[in-house]
């Protein structure tokens, strides 16, 4: 039964993450005065691209073809091990938060080799520029993690997210920078303004986009997929680890559509809060990334710190 | 004690006959034969302790001990394949016009006049004796230094003479001083006799012994190659013919070496306390240390062994000073495997030197190319020699390095500090030597290699296992200098 | 007393490998032997025929050299089985064997430890006697004989495996110095470059000042002592200075065969000298038993650890780990690169076992057990992978002649089978999960998040900051190999080496690779098989194990307890294969869409892509050097030529690029210098004048007289 | 216990160290090879007498062996070897230019003083007075030293090096009254031996350099040219 509720739980974070992404451009739009697609276009685009037929370059080898199910794979156990509705699922135990960073790591290690296998300028510059930005987020997210899983002393997501449910609402400076650090990792991994450009194609701008500029078809449809379910996934670590109230602690089907409803509105909140600093900020040089993520590690570090010193000084 | 007149006799006739008989082409294989002789006859002085225990002769003239027995073999098996390689290598220098018949006689008659003395040193047991045979020695080489008579070669010559002769004159003012102290507590007939004087040792004046070791150490030191008197030492070595070399390296070194031991023993039993082993720990160390450095600055294959040779009696002589039953063991090991090593290293040295044209380091290069067997006795030698197990100079080099731990704990990093700086010395230039392309115009020559690697099997054996009956002489030769046995 | 057996014959097998080398080029000999001896009344007729055949003459040399393989493959099995019985036995063996000092035999013991690593060196040994036969057959037998690789070969390995049995103090460093000299004549195996003679200098020299220190440190405990033995030395009584002098010895003694930074200059130099297969057994094996030698001596001999030891191991470590994959990153050499990346990988081991020391020195035994067994699991995870990527690069060698990354390209076209094996071997040490490097970084994750249990301050902060630079490090890792497989197998071919690289005929020599891959995956699923010995050996040398993690099932990894965190490989690879069957099968199903069309990749319009268009590997790796441009000496220059009227046009762009590691001219240079300096003062002394000379003799003497009156 | 107290034969040993140190002095001083030579000379003729004086007065007969090997050896054939060189070199009229000249003379001096405190414990334990004059026996050993430092010229390193000898044969007298006669004559051979060996060198170096001017000896050095 539980078994169940994990799939279904998986599988309605895969089919929500099209509309988190449909849902962010809606709010982006109308902050820019722009007119909205439908909250809908995601998967209609989704749609579109696996019915295509895929083209591959000529010199592509089996990497090339194979990445966009690796990723996805991979992106998709990552979403299995997150509690989106509820908490203590047995998917949970399977791996934890640092597994977790390992599946991004293989999922990321697999779209590298692709952008570097066709052999063109653009692919080489994308894998390079995401293995640079991704070496220097992941000690500032490990750094934010750290925070809260020694705090709760698990690294497990699911009994770190029942620790503080069950220590109510107190006030941690740890968690305050550690949620700071984590978002600014977020968007660096994500690929959000104003680390790149999601929208974008402009050449010496791009990250991501240079990657997967050779894909096409339903190649291109997992890896725009498997980047939704990561924006959502970081989003849900966010909402929560920190705000876990409302998330479904027993399996009743009251709790877990109070889980849902709860889950909904936090994304959707962190959604509007995105939109409103991606239309503020431009983006920054490459070269300065490495400032904004050193500031994500440093707050992670003074989460770190202020746990010891403030928090559980002996 | 026939053996041990055997062994005198069989060097003398040597002198004799070669003196007599001029040189012929076979005059090499006599000389091997002759050595032979002496080697058997040392077999059969080293069976003889081996059942009875110390020898005297009848008048006390000569003593067969566990100290020097050993060395009587190390010395008649290094002059046995010594002389294997003498042979060709001689013939070879013949060929090439450095040499003539009137010299190689000399070679010859001097080469056994040398290892009369050799012999005379350890079987004697009288040390004005002692001291006159080690004169003879040096008297014996003198004219082999200068053998190619080229002006660096007379030159040399004449240093190695003069220091020597000088250094030795300060020896027989020791030994007077000794003889002066024994004759004040007994008899004058037996006064010098090292027996006597070691059984009276406590009764002997320590002031006097005292000084007398003093004059005894420089003295005896100049010859063990001491730093700062050791200068004569690389001009010698690396001028003289390589056979020379290695007898010298792996000969005399060593007799000087057990001369001053042999006075120590007496002056610790005089003086109860180890002030001469202080001495000699200095010394032993600055050598060392010296000898370390001056190794990186070589230009001449041969030097730079001979400054090798410096650093090892630097740490024998370290270690005898140290006493205490360890150390001690370690010096009388690598007494043994640092002159088989050494004069194995000099033999190929030697060949190395014909397949070049030169003792130029910088233009002996590529020699497992040419000569595969050469290139590999030079570069496993200098493993050896470097202190790399399973060789034995590791097992004495280790327990000296355990024993200064022990007891001079501040010394251990200095020695330390030396081995390291002495085998980056050794390598940088051996390394280039034996590896690398052959360079235009080296070809092989005809060359000995079993004694090189006879000696070096040896070495091997004493680094994996020490034999029973060795083990026993060193243990006993411990317990003879230290007092008490290892462990 | 079976398994003592088994581990006796390990050794003598691969000595008798060795002398079996020696007698390359023997044929003449063996002929006559069997001629003379064999002729008149033998009367065995096949057996004649068969050494007929073994004699032929174009076949004897093969035949020679797989015979010596095969020595050695057996010697590998052996180690790998008595590695194995004494780890379930979970009992320590002692022995003598009368060879030594007349009063020390050499005393030998083997127990769960020594067993663990002969298990590596057994698996490594086993791999590279797979791929060997092949391998060597390129070498020609006049430039580079036969006999000397695989006699050296033989003493190496024998000399490491005698290292895991020694059991006092002579012993072990006879095996130790045994090691390095057989490994420096296999580096120096290549002699006609003289980049490879000086690599073998440098190696041979640290070897030795390593081995004299760890004589010195033996030597420390051996003062306060009765003896060499092992034994022995565990009884000494050390006040907490000494201890610590002789810890530092270790450190260093042990630390520069590792490879620790500052004293790793050696290895990027030597492992890439030595043939491809020796390169994986230094790399992969050796350095293991330099980790071996730490553990043994601190965790073992010392006895009481303090504190302040674990935080320098894990300050090196960590440094190590950093600066070894920051350099690997720069090198465009492939072993190379390698080599800087076992920096990297032995960093993490000290610095795992630096939190081992701390948890024991503060009370926390099983937690130390945890350190403990992720630093090990690990050295056992970097032997496999490194092996198999060191065999690789001697694959790529052997089919472009060249290891220079940039030539490269496009070779898993070409190469299929060693790409696959390649991506495996980059993979694991990219600490990616399902393969084993993840799981022993995990472990080590896992044992840094404990942290809370210490009530230092110092500790609790300095510990997470160690795991973030953890976390750059495998993230490095994964960006450097990336690059690496990118560079080489992906893209267009960069030369035509590579263009007209192919697939390696003899299928043997993929073997090897072939079984370290699989034993890659196999732990990276399956890590409780070696974390279940590996607890043994904890509980021997610790007094302490892991609490049983079995508690949910074998399928889950729970190493401090199984409501705190776990990890289920097994249940990973079957979501991923659901999750990636699934979508598989559902994308394809459309017969129409299913096959793909192949076209021109965008070449932005200006038409006609070319090799030289791709990223390079200087290109890849650029963000890093500006990112972390202090930590190395980076020689960066654009040289333009100039040509037509008034020098306005551009001919040509030279790019020029050296990135160097700080340790030469900070470290190395300033002592060559002081030395050759000193040599120089010193040598002043030497005039050649023969008065100066008597004046010594004569100072010397008086002023003795005086000190001695 | 005062010289005036001793017997005549004691009183003139004594007198004969002084003169022997006397003479040490005077060839550490001397620039002329052939007056040096004569010196040396006649430092072996004040040898072989203390010698014999010693053989009469001990009664010890193996000393007149000694006394009379000296004065072969030292007082006839090693002067009379050096003069022949000297004079075939034509070096009879040179004279060396000595450095320093007052310090060295001003050092032998205090050589003498430092021999004295060096062996003032031995003197001191000794019942006869005739060890007194084992100071005089080592200060001529290190002025003969001093006197190979001092000068160039190859003779006189050889006249240094038996005077050195010269020295030793004088302790081994007033010490201990002779060393065993093995030991006298195994020295006494060595003695020739040497003696011959110089000149074999001297033809050698002056073949070889053409002078004997031992600072030209200096190819083999450890110094940067």
């Amino acid at each position: 039964m539980t078994w169940l509720l994990a799939i279904f739980q998986t599988l309605l974070f895969v089919a929500l993450a099209p509309l988190l992404a449909g849902w962010l451009k809606w709010c982006k739009c109308h902050l820019q005065n722009r007119q909205a697609p439908s909250l809908l276009q995601p998967y209609r685009e989704l749609l579109k691209l696996t019915r295509k037929q895929p083209v591959v370059a000529e010199h592509a080898s089996w990497i090339f073809t194979r990445a966009p199910y690796i990723i996805f794979s991979a992106t998709v156990l990552a979403a299995s091990i997150v509690p989106l509705i509820a908490v203590d699922l047995p998917t949970a135990a399977i791996a934890d938060v640092i597994v977790l960073v390992g599946f991004f790591a293989f999922a990321r290690f697999f779209l590298a080799l692709a952008g570097l296998d066709i052999g063109t300028a653009f692919g080489g510059m994308g894998s390079s520029r995401e293995m640079t930005i991704s070496s220097l987020a992941e000690p500032a997210m490990l750094m934010a993690i750290f925070t809260l899983t020694m705090t709760a002393s698990t690294t497990n997501l699911s009994f770190a997210i029942v620790h503080v449910l069950n220590e109510g609402l107190v006030l941690r400076p740890s968690f305050v920078f550690a949620l700071f650090a984590l978002m600014l990792v977020a968007i660096a991994e994500t690929g959000r303004i104003p680390v790149d450009n999601p929208d974008t194609h402009l050449e010496l701008t791009m990250i991501h986009e240079a990657m997967i500029l050779e894909y096409s078809g339903r190649h291109l449809a997992l890896i725009e997929w498997a980047s939704q379910v990561k924006l959502m996934l970081y989003g849900v670590l966010i909402a929560n680890i920190f705000f876990p109230w409302g998330i479904a602690q027993g399996f009743s089907i009251q709790a877990l559509a109070y889980g849902l409803l709860a889950i909904i509105v936090k994304l959707a909140l962190l959604a509007i809060l995105l939109s409103i600093s991606e239309t503020l900020l431009a983006k920054m040089r490459l070269f300065r990334v490495q400032e904004y993520l050193s500031f994500a590690y440093l707050l992670g570090l003074l989460g770190m710190l202020s746990h010891i010193i403030l928090e559980a000084s002996r | 004690m026939i053996a041990a007149y055997v062994l005198l006799l069989v060097p003398f006739l040597g002198i004799a006959f070669f003196g007599l008989t001029g040189h012929r082409d076979d005059t090499g294989k006599v000389n091997i034969g002759l050595n032979t002789f002496s080697f058997l006859a040392s077999i059969w002085l080293a069976v003889k302790v081996l059942n009875v225990g110390s020898l005297y002769s009848a008048d006390q003239a000569f003593l067969i001990d566990s100290f020097n027995v050993y060395l009587i073999m190390l010395t008649a098996f290094v002059g046995l394949t010594t002389s294997i390689f003498s042979g060709p290598y001689m013939a070879h220098e013949k060929e090439l016009g450095k040499l003539n018949d009137r010299r190689l006689k000399l070679y010859y008659s001097m080469y056994q006049g040398f290892m009369l003395a050799m012999y005379l040193v350890l079987t004697t047991n009288n040390m004005g004796v002692m001291w006159v045979a080690m004169e003879g020695a040096t008297l014996a080489t003198v004219l082999l230094v200068s053998l190619y008579r080229t002006p660096e070669s007379i030159e040399a010559a004449w240093k190695y003479f003069i220091l020597c002769g000088v250094g030795i004159a300060q020896a027989l003012f020791g030994t007077i001083l000794l003889y002066y102290a024994a004759v004040q507590i007994g008899d004058s007939e037996h006064a010098l006799l090292w027996s006597v004087l070691y059984e009276n040792a406590d009764k002997l004046n320590p002031d006097i012994l005292k000084i007398a070791f003093v004059f005894l150490l420089i003295g005896y030191g100049t010859k063990i190659g001491l730093v700062p008197l050791h200068n004569w030492l690389p001009d010698a070595h690396s001028e003289g013919p390589t056979p020379m070399s290695a007898v010298l390296s792996g000969l005399l070194l060593n007799d000087a070496l057990y001369a001053v031991v042999r006075n120590k023993m007496l002056v610790d039993g005089a003086t109860q306390n180890n002030s001469a082993g202080l001495l000699m720990m200095g010394f032993g160390l600055l050598s060392f240390l010296v000898a370390a450095v001056f190794l990186h600055r070589q230009k001449d294959i041969k030097r730079l062994f001979s400054y090798s040779s410096i650093e090892h009696m630097g740490i024998m002589t370290f270690a005898f000073g140290m006493g205490g039953p360890l150390a001690t063991f370690a010096a009388l090991l690598h007494m043994t495997v640092h002159s088989l090593t050494k004069s194995a290293i000099f033999v190929t040295v030697g060949h190395a030197a014909q397949v070049a044209g030169t003792q130029d380091i910088k233009k002996i290069r590529g020699l497992i190319k040419t000569q595969p067997k050469i290139g590999w006795g030079l570069l496993i030698g200098t493993v050896a020699i470097a202190g790399f197990p399973p060789f034995g100079v590791f097992t004495s080099e280790f327990l000296v390095l355990l024993a200064t731990m022990h007891s001079y704990p501040w010394l251990a990093p200095v020695l330390l500090l030396g081995i390291g700086i002495a085998f980056a010395g050794l390598f940088r230039h051996i390394q280039p030597m034996v590896f690398g392309e052959q360079p235009e115009g080296q070809l092989p020559v005809k060359a000995n290699l079993w004694p090189v690697f006879i000696h070096l099997g040896l070495v091997f054996w004493l680094g994996l296992a020490i034999p029973d009956f060795l083990a026993n002489w060193f243990s006993q030769a411990t317990l003879l200098i230290s007092g008490s046995t290892p462990l | 007393m079976m398994t003592m057996i088994l581990a006796y014959n390990a050794v003598l097998l691969s000595f008798a490998s060795g002398l079996l080398a020696l007698l390359s080029n023997q044929r003449a000999m063996l002929m006559a032997l069997s001629q003379r001896y064999l002729t008149s009344d033998f009367h065995y007729p096949r057996c004649r025929k068969f050494l007929d055949r073994i004699l032929e003459e174009n076949r004897h040399a093969s035949l020679h050299r797989r015979a010596v393989f095969v020595l050695l493959g057996l010697s590998g099995v052996f180690a790998v089985l008595a590695g194995l019985a004494v780890m379930m036995g979970q009992d320590s063996l002692t022995d003598q064997i009368g060879l030594g000092l007349p009063w020390l035999p050499w005393h030998v013991r083997f127990d769960g430890l020594s067993g663990f690593f002969y298990l590596i060196i057994g698996i490594g040994v086993i791999a590279v006697s797979l791929y060997g036969p092949a391998y060597v057959a390129f070498y020609q037998e006049s430039q580079n004989p036969f006999a000397v690789l695989g006699l050296f070969t033989g003493l190496f390995v024998g000399g490491m495996l005698l290292v895991l049995l020694a059991d006092d103090a002579f012993f072990f460093m006879i095996a130790w110095e045994l090691m390095s000299v057989a490994s420096y004549f296999l580096v120096a195996f290549q002699h006609e470059h003289s980049a490879n003679r000086r690599a073998a200098f440098i190696y041979l020299l640290m070897a030795q000042v390593g081995a004299l220190a760890i004589i010195l440190s033996f030597g420390v405990l051996a003062s306060f002592s009765d003896g060499f033995t092992f034994d022995a030395l565990r009884q000494a009584t050390l006040s907490p200075t000494w201890a610590s002098i002789a810890f530092v010895l270790a450190l260093l003694g042990f630390g520069m065969k590792a490879g620790i930074v500052p004293v790793h200059v050696w290895l990027p130099e030597a492992h890439p000298a030595a043939p491809s297969h020796i390169s994986a057994l230094m790399s992969g094996v050796m350095l293991k038993v330099a980790v071996y030698g730490l553990i043994r001596f601190c965790f073992d001999l010392l006895g009481e650890l303090q504190w302040q030891w674990g935080v320098v191991l894990l300050v090196l470590g960590t440094v190590s780990a950093v600066g070894g994959i920051l350099y690997a990153m720069m090198q465009p050499n492939l072993k190379r690169l390698l080599a800087y990346s076992s920096i990297e990988n032995i960093g993490i081991i000290f610095m795992v076992l630096g939190l081992s020391m701390i948890f024991m020195a503060n009370g926390h035994p099983q937690l130390a057990a945890l350190g403990f067994l992720a630093a090990l699991f690990h050295a056992f995870n970097h032997s496999l992978f490194k092996n198999l990527l060191f065999l690789g690069a001697g694959i790529l060698q052997h089919q472009t002649h060249d290891l220079n990354i940039d030539t490269m390209g496009g070779l898993i076209q070409r190469m299929p089978q060693t790409s696959f094996l390649f991506l495996v071997g980059c993979m694991s040490i990219s600490s990616l999960p399902l393969f084993n490097g993840f799981v022993s970084e995990w472990l080590a994750f896992q044992t840094a998040l404990q942290v809370d249990v210490l009530d230092n301050g110092v500790l609790r902060s300095l510990i997470p900051v160690s795991a973030a630079a953890l976390a750059l490090t495998a993230a490095l890792a994964a960006a450097c190999f990336v690059k690496v497989f990118g560079m080489i197998f992906l893209g267009l071919p960069r030369s035509r080496n590579s263009e007209k690289a192919q697939e390696v005929k003899d299928k043997s020599m993929l073997y090897g690779p072939a079984l370290l891959a699989g034993l890659c995956f196999f732990f990276g699923i399956f890590p409780n098989l070696i974390i279940n010995l590996l607890n043994g050996v904890a509980k021997q040398l610790l007094g302490q194990s892991l609490p049983n993690d079995t508690a949910l099932s074998w399928l889950w990894l729970a190493p401090v307890s199984a409501n705190k965190v776990s990890y289920s490989p097994p249940m990973v690879l079957v979501g991923v294969l659901i999750a990636g069957g699934i979508s598989f099968w559902y994308l394809r199903r459309n017969l129409e869409t299913k096959t793909m069309r192949r076209a021109a990749a965008w070449d932005c319009g200006f038409g006609g892509l070319t090799p030289r268009m791709q990223y390079s590997c200087s290109a890849f790796t650029m963000p890093f050097r500006r990112i972390f441009a202090r930590v190395w000496l980076i020689d960066e220059r654009v040289d333009k030529e100039m040509q037509g009227a008034m020098d306005m046009e551009v001919k040509a762009v030279h790019y020029h690029l050296q990135v160097q590691d700080h340790s030469w001219p900070r470290l190395y240079q300033p002592i060559t210098h002081g030395v050759n300096q000193l040599a120089k003062q010193v040598g002043r002394i030497q005039t050649g004048n023969i008065r100066v000379y008597l004046g010594y003799s004569f100072v010397t003497l008086i002023l003795m007289l005086w000190v001695i009156s | 216990m005062n010289i005036e107290q001793q017997d005549f034969y004691t009183q003139a040993i004594l007198s004969m160290a002084a003169l022997i140190g006397l003479a040490s002095f005077l060839m550490l001083g001397q620039g002329r090879l052939l007056r040096l030579i004569f010196v040396f000379a006649l430092q072996g003729l004040l040898l072989t007498l203390t010698a014999a004086l010693s053989a009469y007065s001990l009664d010890n007969h193996h000393l007149y062996i000694s006394a009379g090997l000296t004065l072969v050896l030292k007082v006839m054939f090693i002067p009379w070897m050096l003069r022949r060189q000297v004079l075939a070199m034509h070096m009879n009229r040179d004279v060396e230019a000595l450095e320093n000249k007052t310090l060295v003379m001003l050092g032998g001096a205090s050589l003498m003083v430092f021999s004295y405190y060096v062996l003032h414990p031995i003197v001191q334990s000794s019942s006869t007075i005739m060890v007194n004059a084992l100071a005089v026996s080592l200060s001529v050993v290190l002025l003969g030293m001093l006197l190979m430092i001092s000068h160039r010229q190859a003779v006189a390193h050889v006249v240094g090096f038996m005077s050195i000898e010269n020295g030793l044969f004088f302790a081994a007298i007033v010490a201990t009254n002779g060393m065993p006669m093995v030991v006298e004559l195994g020295i006494a051979f060595d003695v020739l031996v040497a003696a011959v060996l110089f000149g074999i060198f001297f033809f050698h170096i002056r073949t070889s350099i053409d002078s004997l001017d031992v600072d030209r000896l200096n190819r083999l050095n450890e110094i940067d040219q």
